[in-house]
């Protein structure tokens, strides 16, 4: 029998697949296609404090082996997701995970608060890493600085677990990922999309209508690898990996490089039965390579 | 089950300059309800990711079939173009929502607008109304002669005029010249073409007629997860509306294009 | 007629299309398929004071869309190449860019100033981004002072025009850029590889023996588009663009981007005929997009 | 004339688990001068970047058709495995240098020492030096009965022994026991197969018998542009040799492992 189970502050994990923030809603479509009591957890769209509309589109290119995006952020509000979108959750079996946003340190505290006294929550997520609004977002992700005091903020205010999304957009990701461990972060998120454009030959215009976008997907799979490998090294915290994850295989490597868990996100746009499809193919992939439980995996390349 | 399945490609044909007629064939096909549903199918070319959306042209419940229209436009369409009779293609849908036929009532004329490549979602809606009783009016646009395409296929269901902007076949002019023209009436009209078209008929019709159009816009998931094809709905924040889940078929009055 | 023809300084192109330093040699091994006057211009490989063995082998992997390397600035050492590659190249009707390297700012100096003293080299490229050694490298290409002194020291010593080779791996891009613009640089290229890294299933091991290494490739070309687009904004010296160009639809984007000219690093692996292909192809891709010279394409997504 | 060519894949057939028969047809086949020469496949798998390195297995002059053997290893290997007859693969080389034949003199005896997937490129040499005239012994080793693969083939142009690591097959132990046990005698040695396998046979005879090994490394390009598989000459600093452009053949005693 092969162990699939992973515990992280605030979440326990029936295993280590998780939706990727912002590539899942909140679960309501993929409920329609599969029960979603199979996952390990769910991470929710980012909330904001006041509802947000968003950037105009197009929001979405393609490149080659990746995608851009920039949704920027759209999202109801944290009270509307509180109110309509989490009592419909509480019928899962299944951890949830708020991600984050806003423009300030207030907002981010408040929404954290906000969203830590609700019960399906049980973790937070911040996301100092969005590189698809103008102010805030990556702004936090970028200095360690600010970063540091961000979480230490939101520590203060919410009463739950915080893993802090960190930007690859970044010269020294070790130094940001030091920077929230001492603040106080109780895990790492990584990574969020690098930053790209697309310029269409016809209009000479870019295709996103933002400019610039996140770019994700396999494309991003090695500098991911790259990150969470550097900063495993350095951190004592629990890292739960991303970036280009496209099946067992995918996430063998993630586990290797130091993650004990991983988000699945674009993968979802690609094959809507990725994350089960994962589920089921981890327990012959670990024992292909000679694993009875995720534990053992986790940080390998490091042995 | 699952709303993805590996069709059987029973055909891929150029009917028109870059214009292709593709048959699948799956058991998903007894899922295909309304006109004006579209598929998101995975395309294996090099560096390809996202899947293509496309709308469902015709369903052919009996042979578990449907048809889809499409040009070649760019990477994806282009390695679409290249499959060949009996190889496999990944088909997740139908999704969306299309065209709400009991909108017509008994007796009641629909018009039929169809621009360019947006004329397909038009035909398997053609053969409803037509089949239900009502009289159906389809008017074509096509950049010129050449690109026109299913005109015979819609005369077996309805009326139809063809416009052209060259005028090298059928009336010179856009589709709505073409309806004023001809002063053409009608009770409800369904409209799928470049936006452009889109918003000339928006701003012509929507305070008078009822009407449905179907739009486009740049898409990740298809199933409104990761809200990359929003349209404008007006109204209160958040006032988007995914053109995936709650489209991509709107009413004519009901989004700011 | 299209006007394929760039001019930049120390540089009189027949058309934008070099091949990017490192993935090229000294052109010897290309000289066998086809003939090197078809091209704008030659990089040469990388360039040290003294002869070095790079790192160990495997140097190579692949990941989607895009391949690792770790070749750690393998070459003879500037003697060698000024006496046994310069004079063959000197047969061509070709500019010859040096690509330059080192551990210190001193042997940056003294090896800019010895490739500048040779008439065959009209312009040199500081290497201040190698992700594959240890000293130097991408060191002076991550913080702007240092990158802003290296290259007025540069300046300063050798009398041809100088580049200088930015890297992706920063968190502003433009600060460096500006800074280095300041210090005296005729001009920049851009970019270099992301730092990423494979781990082997199989063995856990990372697949390059260096453990990290470059990613180059389709992959990362929006990550370049993105970066020459904002850097074209902010400075006024010419763009030499680079990354994940495969073929001249790929040279347009740059081109709208802001590059004045391109460079062919990965794609050569691929196609090793990618270079002529490109030059070949050009002319009918500037003209169905209303071109009558490359001067019209550069920088045309900012207007 | 380019040295790149899209070539017609004649046949590509499983003739052990996971091994392959691969038979392209080309013009630039006639370029192929030397066994122990490879190609560099180009595969359009999806996110498949670099070409392939394949040893040439066997030339085909007057039909213009070569052969490769490979073993389904990983991604690119598992996507050539599903092509069919009939389709094209772009294929560049000849590339790197050979076996040299010429090595062994009239009357002497060659030894051939294949490892599992490291025997196809010593094929052509067997025939070749069998034409010479010379005789020529191979041994052959694998991982088990299983795997054996080309024993009938090679015995066509030479005496053949077979080791199999468990014994399922002829002898059981690897190829150097075999070579002792059977006290084989010969001139000059040429080996392909793993680097423990190359490694052992260098301890071996390096001192005492002229010999030839074909290496393999991580490659990008494929003719000594990138430096990427460079391999240990020893020597004077720059002591590297590229294994695609000075190689893949070396002398016994020239390389260090
Ligand atoms: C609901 C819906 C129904 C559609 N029905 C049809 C149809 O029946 N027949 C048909 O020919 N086309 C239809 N389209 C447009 C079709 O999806 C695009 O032409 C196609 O995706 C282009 O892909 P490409 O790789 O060839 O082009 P590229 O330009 O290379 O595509 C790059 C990216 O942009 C997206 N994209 C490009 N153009 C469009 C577009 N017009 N709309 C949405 N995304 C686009 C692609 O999906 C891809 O992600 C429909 C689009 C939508 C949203
Ligand atoms: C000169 C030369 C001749 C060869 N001849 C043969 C042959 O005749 N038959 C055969 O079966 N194999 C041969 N190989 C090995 C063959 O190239 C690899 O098995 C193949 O590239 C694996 O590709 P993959 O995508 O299936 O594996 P993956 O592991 O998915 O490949 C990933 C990357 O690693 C490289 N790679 C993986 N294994 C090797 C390897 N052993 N050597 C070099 N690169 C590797 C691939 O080329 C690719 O770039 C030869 C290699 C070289 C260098
Ligand atoms: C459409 C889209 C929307 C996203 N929205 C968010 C978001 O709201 N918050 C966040 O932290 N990350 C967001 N991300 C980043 C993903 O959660 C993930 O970190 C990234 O896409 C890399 O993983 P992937 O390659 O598996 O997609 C988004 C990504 C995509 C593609
Ligand atoms: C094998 C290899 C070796 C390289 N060596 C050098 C080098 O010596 N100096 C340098 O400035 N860049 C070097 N580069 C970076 C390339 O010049 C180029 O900037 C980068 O690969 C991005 O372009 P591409 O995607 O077209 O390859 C190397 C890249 C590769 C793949
Ligand atoms: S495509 Fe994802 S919400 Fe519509
Ligand atoms: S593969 Fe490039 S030098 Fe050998």
């Amino acid at each position: 029998m092969i162990d699939l189970s992973v515990k992280l502050p605030g979440l326990q994990l029936k295993n280590p697949v998780i939706p990727a923030s912002g590539c899942f809603g909140f679960g309501e479509e993929f409920a329609e296609l599969y029960d979603l009591n199979q996952l390990g957890a769910i991470t929710i769209k980012a909330a904001t404090l006041e509802p947000r509309t968003g950037n105009p589109t197009p929001r979405i290119a393609e490149t080659y082996g990746g995608i851009l995006n920039a949704i920027g952020l759209q999202n109801p509000g944290v009270e509307a997701i509180i109110r309509e979108k989490l009592p419909w959750l509480e019928q899962f079996d299944l951890p949830v995970i708020a991600n984050v946003a806003g423009d300030t340190v207030e907002e981010y505290v408040e929404v954290s608060r906000r969203l830590a006294e609700n019960k399906v929550i049980k973790a937070l997520e911040l996301n100092i890493s969005c590189p698809n609004v103008e102010k805030g977002g990556m702004a936090f992700g970028t200095d360690a600085e600010t970063a540091a005091e961000l979480t230490a903020e939101v520590k203060k205010a919410a009463g739950k677990p915080v893993y802090v999304k960190l930007s690859p957009n970044v010269t020294d990701i070790v130094r940001i990922a030091r920077a929230v461990e001492e603040a106080g972060a109780d895990g790492l998120s990584m990574i969020n999309t690098l930053l790209g454009m697309r310029i269409d030959l016809k209009t000479g215009k870019t295709i996103l209508a933002n400019g610039t976008g996140g770019l994700s997907g396999p494309a991003i799979k090695p500098v991911a690898i790259r990150m969470i490998y550097q900063v495993y090294k350095e951190v004592k915290i629990p890292i739960i990996g991303m970036g280009g994850i496209q099946d067992a295989r995918d996430v063998l490597e993630f586990l290797y490089a130091g993650a004990s868990a991983v988000g699945i996100g674009t993968a979802n746009f690609i094959n809507p039965y990725v994350c089960p499809d994962i589920i089921r193919d981890l327990p012959g992939v670990l024992a292909e390579h000679g694993f009875s439980s995720i534990r053992e995996a986790i940080g390998f390349a490091h042995r | 089950m699952k709303l993805t399945e590996d069709m059987l490609v029973m055909k891929n044909e150029e009917i028109a300059p870059g214009i292709y007629e593709l048959v699948l064939k799956g058991e998903n096909v007894r899922l295909m309800k309304e006109a004006g549903q579209f598929v998101n199918i995975q395309l294996e070319g090099k560096g390809l990711v996202l899947r293509r959306p496309f709308s469902i042209c015709e369903i052919n419940l009996p042979e578990k079939e449907f048809k889809v229209i499409y040009r070649v436009q760019g990477e994806g369409t282009g390695y679409l173009a290249g499959i060949e009779a009996g190889e496999r293609l990944n088909v997740f849908g139908p999704l969306g929502r299309g065209f709400p036929e009991p909108a017509l009532k008994e007796g009641e004329t629909a018009l039929l607008i169809g621009g360019g490549i947006g004329t397909p979602p038009l035909y398997e809606l053609a053969r409803r109304l037509h089949g239900r009783g009502n009289k159906v009016i389809t008017v074509l646009g096509f950049q010129d002669k050449d690109g026109v395409f299913y005109e015979g296929e819609f005369s077996q269901f309805s009326e139809v005029h063809v416009a052209t902007m060259d005028g090298s076949y059928g009336y010179k002019g856009n589709v709505l010249e073409l309806i004023g023209h001809l002063q053409l009436d009608f009770d409800v009209l369904y409209a799928c073409g470049p936006m452009a078209m889109l918003k000339a008929i928006q701003e012509a019709y929507a305070k008078e007629k009822r009407g449905y159009i179907s739009l486009e816009e740049r898409m990740a998931c298809g199933i409104g997860a990761c809200y990359g094809c929003v349209c404008d709905k007006g109204g209160e924040l958040p006032y988007q509306k995914r053109v995936c889940k709650e489209g991509p078929v709107f009413a004519l009055n009901e989004v700011i294009l």
